[in-house]
């Protein structure tokens, strides 16, 4: 009973944020067919801005946060919930799908969402919450860059290793005999390393390392003050392209749909375990929760479209977009966070 | 005015480097790009949505010489094959200046 | 006597603003051919957080204002503004117009000018006037938000009841037979009140007013506080775009462009009449002015293109953008507020 | 190669969705899109000025069977007649792969 | 349907305008422009690359009657000599509605 | 050694401002073949925001500064340099360039870089030096606006002058007979002062002259306090493009290349005599250096697609971008101020 009372408030309490008030009327524009759009490149601006906020505001705290061994296992933990995350989801998938699209939704849900991450925390201030414990580390924003990477390499290594001719795929040819099995490494560590989310995420943070005091200060009026303004905004673009989306669920069938929400809570139980296991803050474990229990829309996709091109990306990209990130942002976050409040008690 | 083809192709964005590559490696180094096309074909409809830019696609519009098109097709089929898209010949004249 | 010299004054205080000066570089730029553009979707960009900004604010501001029957009444009576102002704006078109030309127009001049509205609000601000009959309230950006969609129900209902073939139409067809008189209520509905601006205007009003303290605190970097300077920029480009359509005002004939600039002051009257009766202070009193003398080009124009196809929007869009659009932001604002103080003394 | 028929329409971006409509009620489902294009015709010049969105148009490509023009033009006219635009017909080879 | 003409020119933005006033000279008022294209040609690459715009071109595409082809060349050809581009001319169909 | 101790000091600072790591982001992005971008029309955007902070800042502080005769000579060298520079640059860029390419890339010479300047001024203030003569008056800025016009009328008069046909020219056709010598001066001058860059940077300069203490601080939260990180944001767009334009330095050869890294500091070394000679302070003279030593790569290209249309971009822009630009705000600004201190001591 005190659980579910604790969840119904931390719930609304999320529900109430702006940036999640956005995000609403986003989708409510798109349910009503408005003609409201923020055309490109104005979301991808903005995800760019987002990822360099973050990531300086990370290295900033880094460097004022004692690295201990907790910091580094925790570091660890992230990179092998990223690289396995994928694999068991790869065989659950291929009950449904074949290869190429199992694949590419492996390293999607394996991967992270930096919007999700940034609502968690943005939650997480909200609550105004005295106890530091609830404060999480600058250290998660580098177990954030940390985990893009080793999803797209593990989908990448499952699609080539498992290659078949596809079944479910709409075209014509499948991967061609001679490129089963091969593996361009050069082609496969630029686009799980080089990828352009990943550098400006990883990038920002060793600027925010490197800089000094004086050098933050100066820059801090526009990557850090107006940067919940910011989330709103992209949120609000966000909630219209979700919703757009969900037009396209009726295509993905009833199981990829339950797999997309079920996955998230499960993930984010693993990544809740591994928290508890770690002995880290609620605040530290609200975000390993999020990190393992959200789905990448930008970095992995753009990956797939390159390494995995026989995948659907109406499948991956619908699911993560218009399913797992919007229960993420909802209820995701504040039933996490619940979760972990009874288990630190 | 020289009679010559027009070709067009319609590709992912993301491959795009590869379709001029292919058209480079048979001798033409004349071409148009248009970026952020949105469209729908075999593989589905590719809304520009904003978020993910995985799904825009870049449209390639190329005129030469009519007895470059069979070894611009032969060079680009792999491409296409292995990535989607669309594939368009036709006749023009090229005004000389 | 006084009232002219004291006009001049304000005149000339508005004019110093540095949002007007940026205008006024906009139309030299134009005037003198220079390539300076800001490209799409900048614009819109710019538009969508002005917008938000203004909605976000006013709903803040509305939940910290009183709501009486005063409140009430205004919105009442902007509302009928925006309704009936189209309708003799019709008939008086009528005489130069066809049909579906003089409804689209007639909605264009009942609906509002959000970047008018602001202008007006920041003319205001920069006055430093300690007299708070000279802070208008937060019920007047709501006020706004109703002023859109009565316009354009009016304009479309005009065009259809009173459909004829065109007359002084381009196309070589008119509307067809078939259509006239049929209304589509859905889609005029969706036009009317999803609209792209209105959604995002009422949408930021209702969240300003659901946020609490804390939430308005952790955007208002974002969406107040540098606010004057993005207007600055966003009415560079509106000089820009007015001044280049200016070579389209020999197309429109004198007579449009006497009711571009008479309706303006005739309609803001309408609306310090309308104010004086409510007895509202002289900040408040302005605003409605301007609401009233002002004319619709994003909103209108996107719904009078779907609604009325058969109007040209280089009509109506070109006298609302390159004619009363500059004539209240330099002149209109420091008039309209000049017989404000004349009438209240 | 194939002989097939390529269309072109141009027509307000606000109408686009008709015509994509039209194009799918006769069961052409590859097209592609092109926005943010300006241009002029019989209803004046629609520039795209960046502050009402109201003159912006698009254009839409579509190669399909030669058999299928009759019915999409006939799908087409009433939104051409109502809301303006252009609409040609040419003829193209599809590169198969 | 109607015969007529397409011509496509691909030039620098900034001399697109005088593409336009040499179509409107010989009385053709119908054009479509398309902005920020990229390409490749005689004078080398013009990637779009986001701080000058210098390397910008755009896409005229105009259809008309064929008996104005020859005095529309005839208006292109000293801008295209002094500024570079392309110049097409195919046949089309015309949709009339 | 001591100077060399100094310099290296004075370089490490340069290389850890924010800005500067950012642009080596980019730079970096580009190398690994990272498929990060910032499309436009967002580096358009940033462009017109940099050249109207600027402008707007350096009115303000002109506004608030004495204005001397030492002011009216600086302003007067700095378009004397502009003019003058030029004419060498077109006489030593003769031996391997015809007259439209050796044209273009003098007046791109002769011409400034805004974006190199705001990275001096930042570079000076992050130095923290509480010596007065540090800080560089508003006046620079003008002396900046006056720059960008001289050098494209000199390069235009220049191309005119010395008109014969192209000999490294692709194009099959030179400038025609009756072109040579002929000169529209109208044009010339509206591509000179007319310029969407020269009308931002000039115009806000006014503008800052223009408003009032109260105008300023309410567009400064916008055009001010953000600045230093919308610098960043466009220093990594600028190490992107710089670093892609790095192949086609093949094209240009190694005398070209040369003369894109020598006259850099050589000119600087000039505009530090000048500045030596009228006894301005050490900020001024490194803005003056800079400026001398910085080239063009939007304002003059611009103006020379239209005027030398003959002269190949790929040559001037990637000059200018891929090799001045780097040196310039990596090495350069050090190297300068090191080069004053030395003599100012
Ligand atoms: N028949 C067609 N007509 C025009 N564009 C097409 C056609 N088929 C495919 N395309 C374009 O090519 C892209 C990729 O096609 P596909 O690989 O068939 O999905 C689509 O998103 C469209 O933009
Ligand atoms: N002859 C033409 N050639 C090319 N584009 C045209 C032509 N006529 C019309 N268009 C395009 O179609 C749009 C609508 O045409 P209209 O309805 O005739 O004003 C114009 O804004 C142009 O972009
Ligand atoms: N053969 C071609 N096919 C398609 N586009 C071309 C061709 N030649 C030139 N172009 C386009 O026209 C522009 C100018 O061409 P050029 O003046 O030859 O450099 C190029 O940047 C391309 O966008
Ligand atoms: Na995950
Ligand atoms: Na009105
Ligand atoms: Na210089």
């Amino acid at each position: 009973m005190v659980y579910i009372d604790m969840d119904v408030s931390l719930l609304l309490d999320n529900l109430r944020t702006p940036a999640i008030l956005f995000f609403g009327l986003g989708v409510f524009a798109a349910i009503v067919k408005s003609d409201l759009a923020l055309p490109q490149p104005i979301p991808k601006f903005l995800s760019v801005y987002l990822l360099m906020a973050i990531g300086l505001h990370g290295g900033v705290e880094l460097m004022n946060s004692d690295i201990d061994t907790s910091v580094v296992l925790i570091l660890l933990a992230a990179v092998v919930l990223s690289a396995v995350t994928p694999i068991w989801s790869f065989f659950v998938l291929r009950l449904k799908l074949d290869v190429p699209n199992a694949a590419a939704m492996a390293a999607t849900y394996g991967s992270i969402s930096a919007v999700t991450f940034i609502t968690a925390n943005n939650f997480l201030d909200s609550l105004n919450n005295p106890d530091p414990a609830y404060t999480p580390g600058g250290y998660m924003v580098a177990a954030m860059a940390l985990m893009e990477s080793p999803a797209i390499v593990a989908g990448v290594l499952l699609a080539r290793y498992f290659a078949t001719p596809a079944k479910d795929d709409a075209s014509p040819q499948a991967l061609p005999q001679e490129d089963r099995g091969k593996i361009d490494w050069g082609e496969l560590m630029r686009e799980a390393f080089f990828n352009g989310a990943v550098i400006v995420l990883v990038g920002s943070l060793l600027i925010g390392i490197a800089i000094d005091k004086k050098g933050w200060e100066s820059i801090q009026p526009f990557v850090y003050t107006p940067f919940k303004g910011v989330l709103c905004l992209f949120l609000l673009d966000m909630g219209l392209v979700a919703a757009r989306r969900l037009s396209d669920l009726r295509r993905c069938g009833p199981s990829l749909i339950a797999f997309a929400i079920l996955s998230a809570p499960l993930h984010a139980l693993l990544g809740i375990g591994v928290a508890w296991l770690l002995g880290v803050g609620q605040g530290d474990a609200l975000l390993l929760a999020v990190l393992a229990g959200s789905a990448s829309y930008i970095a992995v996709p753009a990956a797939m479209r390159l390494a995995v091109p026989e995948a659907n990306p109406g499948l991956y990209v619908t699911m993560s977009l218009a399913v797992t990130f919007p229960f993420n942002i909802t209820v995701g976050i504040p039933l996490y966070l619940a979760i972990i409040e009874a288990l630190w008690a | 005015m020289k009679q010559i083809k027009r070709m067009e192709i319609v590709i992912g964005t993301v491959h795009a480097d590869r379709v001029i590559l292919a058209l480079r490696s048979v001798g033409v180094t004349g071409y148009t790009v248009v970026n952020g096309v949105s469209g729908s074909g075999d593989r589905g409809t590719r809304p520009i949505d904003g978020v993910s830019g995985a799904f825009e696609n870049s449209m390639i519009m190329s005129a030469f010489d009519a007895s470059l098109v069979d070894a611009a097709v032969e060079k680009l089929q792999p491409t296409l094959k292995r990535f989607g898209g669309l594939c368009l010949v036709s006749d023009a004249q090229w005004v000389m200046y």
